[in-house]
């Protein structure tokens, strides 16, 4: 069975690692300031307790106040899984650090966030639209699109 | 020692395709030779029994397209709604048949005919009089295992025997 | 005197016979060789998950037909197993094994267009193609005699599936179990051992172990590459863990070890489907769930092994009738990741099979 | 007679044999004119409908059947439905060249059977080097099919028609090699000679040589497991991509035209062209065509395709040291004067030959694939 980690014991984990990066943590999810994003993803890689080589999917909500990108990691050898959260409040340009070294598999998922949501990655390596035409203006998953 | 460098896998992958060439093959002629359909095939149009139908609207709230659009009025002799208006425009309808399912008075059915193809987009919406059951139109029996025995049953192509001509 | 050449750009566009659907590819070549390609999407977006916000819970079974539109049931199952996860409603018996019963079917039919497409951009003249559609239109048959539709099957609903089995269902699904093993030693003596396959597909476009779980591929293109993960196994979804099969896997991650694949994976649904007909027990076949399910607040991420690779369906609900948001994790647009480095340096023969044995269907990429 | 006579397979004089077909007459080319048109013509229309046909029963479904008793008539309702379709050329085509292409590519498809017999001595032209005028003919399509591919602008077909030049001049060798080792055993380059000295079909006394022509062949035409030149799944149509209407009739009878061609060839080379035991001669020649062409649709149905360079290599690595070592041993066999009443153990040490050559080669010095890119 794939044990989903509690946010808790890697939050710990995390905090002595990089303190103060993680905003919130509970049960189930766990919420890492967004621009520690990048530090927090190569540390959950490397660090061979967890070594979460393989990254499910990246995706993003709209929480109507702020943008939520939710990441779900899992371990293919430990058969372990860990949600992490990251959130940006402004909407004019929400970016985020792009995970893209790390996984590459988050490539064409960011620029669909991107397409859909308009959250800029920086550091992605060609951060345009990817279903939308260029020509689009508004981001169509946003609760305010009309 | 393997031969399978040399030919050997190009010969056995000829000797299959002209074996098929004694076989059966597994088509069939549409128009002359028509298949029977399955009892619980989802056909384009509906069937609408109006004495069942209460004109509660919950086909039309359930319907994902809103294909199907119901416009009742009060009738305060026996106190039930008069449907005035019931139409399905068959151009939006996906056959998913959520509609007939959720129909709590098993007044909507699904007809069992897929050729009604229709030269005019207007032709395409079904009115109150079109949905009406009248004897020739069959009835199919998605969600009706009654209504399903009346059909008969669906040629399959594995009764087919595509071996021996 | 050098020959001066500049590469030149291909457009392998929407319109290709061999892109699978309406699926482009801007390919910079140098003559025959590839030297890099660019993929174009977009085509085919509908703006699914957009749509699922404003439609109810049972609503959204036919939308998801329409993503991986050549195994819509492991579509409707994944997503029906995501609303039942958030909603915590638990699937009787008898539904569970139907579930089980009409997904490896599902799984079997969308690998033999797989297999039938890859052989064919190969250039078996549509021979290995016409033979494995044969066989799909006979699991066609059975799904049309159990959902009513032959493509867009919307069959599962949340709590379990909507209508029970036909009794003409088990004695057509059992000559089909016992004509099938045949069939499939036929197609392996068609082609597997073919020297001019081999000598096409054995070696080219290879994806290592690493570089797979680096761009998170799944399904049969990670096993193909000897990754031992398959959801089924690592996480057993609904009643997985009751039947014992294994997961084939092959080594070195080529186009040849990608067809080998899925013709193995074909005999293991078989294997399962075999034991799943035994246990068939009677009762109901829907849990008692409202037709407007109304799930409490959270979010769930539920996924299973689609004949593609890892298909999940990540919802959020606001306790209303429709969920507030629901993210399908697409297999074949996150396969494509890799298809940039594997064909870099191969000629454009080679970019089509390597494309052609990933197998992807555009409907789930643009979504 | 030749001078020398190294001919010891000629069991029976070649002279004695008074010709079917008293020749010599003026309007006999005005007569053959007629009959290879005519003949070719409907030969390639049957040779549609079998290949249709065919390769529809042998995928399990029916193959036209609804154009006239048995979709006979379904080769000519396609020639009437590309005839009647619209001509369009692409404005950035070169307009000369794109229009001139089809006819350079058709013309040498039909001159290929002026030396073609199909009786004894009933052929157009009975030139004492009919080989070597067909060798000559057939590499002239390929200047037609690369000015198809260069004429159209369009890189799709650009890519089919340098695929096309490559393969055909890479071909061309050991498809002359194995006419080579035909041609020492028969002792003449005319193809009626040819046939005549068949008494024992060369098949069995070249069966390697068959095999090399056979496989030249299919790739000189691109039908088989060489169809590159128009790979539908990787460059569309290739070369005649940008052609519709009468161009494109032009092209598809092109390619059906060196295909019986080629069967033909084949047909008289290695299997004894119009001898047989009771049926009359012409209808021999035609049933060994067909049957030839038979062969190729099975090939075309059942095997995939081969890349570019790995048919060169296959071409140069494989098929022409074969054919030098074929014409070798042919050489040091009729060097040997091998005794004539003993000409069946030939055909068992010829075929022993065969066999062992092939699995040497393929196994020390060339192995196709194994996923490198051929040099």
């Amino acid at each position: 069975m794939t044990v989903s980690l509690s946010g808790k014991e890697v939050a710990s984990k995390i905090e002595e690692k990089f303190s103060g990066s993680v905003v919130e943590s509970s049960a189930e999810n766990l919420v890492i300031k967004s621009d520690r994003v990048l530090d927090v993803a190569r540390f959950l890689k490397e660090t061979d307790g967890l070594d979460f080589d393989y990254l499910n999917f990246v995706t993003a909500v709209d929480r109507y106040d702020h943008f939520e990108v939710v990441y779900l990691l899992s371990s293919l050898e430990h058969n372990h899984s860990l949600m992490i959260k990251a959130r940006c409040y402004d909407r004019e340009n929400p970016a985020l650090p792009s995970v893209v070294d790390v996984w590459q598999g988050a490539d064409f998922q960011e620029r669909e966030i991107y397409d859909l949501f308009g959250i800029k990655f920086e550091g992605h390596p060609n951060m345009k639209r990817i279903f939308l035409w260029d020509g689009f203006d508004g981001h169509p998953l946003r609760k305010d699109y009309i | 020692m393997k031969l399978e460098r040399y030919g050997i896998g190009i010969a056995k992958g000829l000797t299959v395709t002209i074996k098929h060439l004694l076989r059966h093959p597994t088509v069939s002629q549409y128009p002359e030779q028509r298949l029977n359909i399955s009892r619980r095939f989802r056909g384009n149009e509906l069937i609408w029994n109006q004495e069942k139908c209460t004109g509660c609207g919950t086909c039309a709230k359930t319907c994902p397209q809103g294909a199907i659009e119901i416009v009742t009025s009060t009738d305060a002799a026996e106190n039930k709604y008069v449907v005035e208006k019931y139409e399905a425009d068959t151009g939006y309808c996906i056959q998913c048949g959520l509609c007939v399912e959720s129909c709590p008075y098993q007044a909507l059915y699904f007809s069992h005919n897929f050729e009604c193809a229709k030269y005019r987009r207007s032709e395409l919406v079904q009115g109150k009089e079109k949905m009406l059951d009248t004897p020739e139109r069959k009835v199919s029996g998605y969600f009706y295992p009654d209504k399903a025995e009346k059909l008969p049953k669906q040629t399959l192509l594995i009764e087919k025997i595509t071996e021996k001509r | 005197m050098a020959v001066r050449t500049e590469p030149f750009v291909l457009n392998m566009g929407p319109v290709h016979p061999s892109t699978h659907g309406v699926f482009r590819m801007r390919a910079t070549l140098d003559g025959e060789v590839v030297v890099d390609i660019e993929p174009v999407f977009g085509y085919l977006h509908r703006g699914i998950e957009k749509l699922t916000e404003q439609r109810t819970y049972n609503g959204i079974v036919p939308l998801t037909d329409r993503l991986d539109y050549i195994s819509s049931m492991s579509n409707n199952l994944a997503y029906c197993l995501a609303v039942e996860k958030l909603a915590g409603i638990k699937v009787p018996e008898r539904a569970e094994y139907i579930r089980v019963i009409i997904a490896e079917l599902q799984r079997i039919a969308a690998l033999l267009i797989a297999v039938g497409a890859f052989l064919n951009d190969c250039g078996a003249y549509f021979t290995p193609f016409l033979y494995m559609f044969r066989e799909r239109e006979k699991i066609v048959d059975l799904f049309e005699m159990v959902s009513g539709q032959r493509l867009t099957y919307n069959y599962m609903r949340v709590g379990g599936v909507s209508q029970d089995l036909p009794e003409e269902f088990m004695p057509a699904l059992r000559k089909f179990m016992d004509k099938m093993p045949h069939y499939m030693d036929e197609y392996d003596q068609l082609l597997m051992q073919n020297e001019i396959l081999i000598a096409r597909a054995k070696g080219v476009g290879i994806l290592s172990g690493e570089q797979a779980i680096n761009c998170s591929a799944s399904g049969p293109v990670l096993r193909a590459s000897g990754v031992n993960w398959d959801i089924r196994k690592a996480d057993p979804y609904s009643i997985y863990d009751r039947f014992d099969f294994d997961i084939p896997t092959q080594t070195t991650g080529d186009c040849y070890d990608r067809y080998r694949q899925r013709v193995d994976e074909m005999r293991q649904s078989l294997r399962i489907i075999q034991q799943a007909m035994e246990q068939l027990p009677p009762g109901p076949v829907r849990a008692e769930v409202p037709h407007l399910v109304r799930p409490p607040v959270g979010e769930a991420y539920a996924r299973l092994e689609a004949p593609k690779g890892e298909l999940g369906f990540y919802l959020v609900s606001d306790n209303s009738i429709a969920p507030d948001r629901c993210h399908i994790r697409p297999p074949s647009l996150i396969n494509l990741t890799a298809l940039r480095d594997m064909v870099r340096g191969w000629k454009v023969a080679d970019l089509i099979i390597i494309f052609g044995s990933i197998d992807i269907t555009v409907g789930e990429i643009d979504r | 007679m030749a001078t020398f006579d190294f001919n010891i397979y000629n069991l029976v004089n070649s002279q004695a044999v008074p010709p079917d077909w008293p020749g010599g007459f003026w309007w006999h080319w005005l007569f053959f004119t007629v009959v290879i048109i005519g003949f070719v013509l409907t030969l390639v229309m049957g040779v549609i409908y079998i290949e249709r046909r065919g390769m529809g029963r042998m995928q399990s479904r029916l193959g036209p059947n609804r154009t006239g008793p048995f979709g006979l008539l379904q080769p000519v309702a396609d020639a009437v439905k590309v005839l009647l379709k619209e001509n369009i050329v692409p404005t950035a085509a070169d307009k000369l060249v794109h229009w001139l292409a089809p006819v350079i590519a058709f013309a040498p498809a039909l001159m290929l059977f002026a030396v073609i017999p199909f009786e004894n001595g009933a052929l157009l032209a009975d030139l004492n080097i009919g080989i070597l005028y067909v060798v000559a003919i057939s590499s002239v399509s390929t200047v037609g099919i690369f000015m198809a591919g260069w004429g159209s602008s369009n890189k799709y077909s650009l890519l089919g028609a340098m695929r096309n030049v490559a393969a055909i001049v890479s071909y061309e060798i050991p498809m002359v090699l194995a006419i080579a080792g035909v041609v020492l055993i028969a002792g003449s380059l005319s193809l009626n000679q040819i046939v005549m000295a068949q008494n024992v079909p060369f098949v069995l006394l070249q069966p390697l040589g068959f095999l090399l022509f056979f496989a030249a062949g299919c790739a000189e035409i691109n039908r088989s497991p060489f169809d590159l030149m128009e790979a539908d799944s990787e460059i569309v149509a290739g070369f005649h991509t940008e052609y519709s209407g009468m161009k494109f009739a032009m092209f598809y009878l092109v390619e059906y035209a060196e295909a019986v061609a080629i069967s033909a060839i084949i047909a008289t080379l290695f299997l004894g062209g119009w001898k047989g035991p009771i049926l009359p001669p012409w209808l021999w020649f035609i049933i060994k065509i067909i049957l030839v062409f038979f062969a190729m649709v099975w090939t075309r149905t059942t095997l995939p395709r081969i890349r570019i360079d790995q048919l060169m290599a296959f071409a140069w690595k494989f098929l022409f040291p074969m054919s030098l070592l074929n014409l070798f041993i042919t050489a040091l066999q009729v060097l040997a004067g091998w005794p004539t009443e003993l000409a069946w153990v030939m055909v068992i040490v010829n075929i022993a030959v065969m066999v062992v050559m092939v699995f040497i080669w393929s196994k020390f010095f060339f192995r196709l694939g194994g996923g490198r890119l051929e040099a």
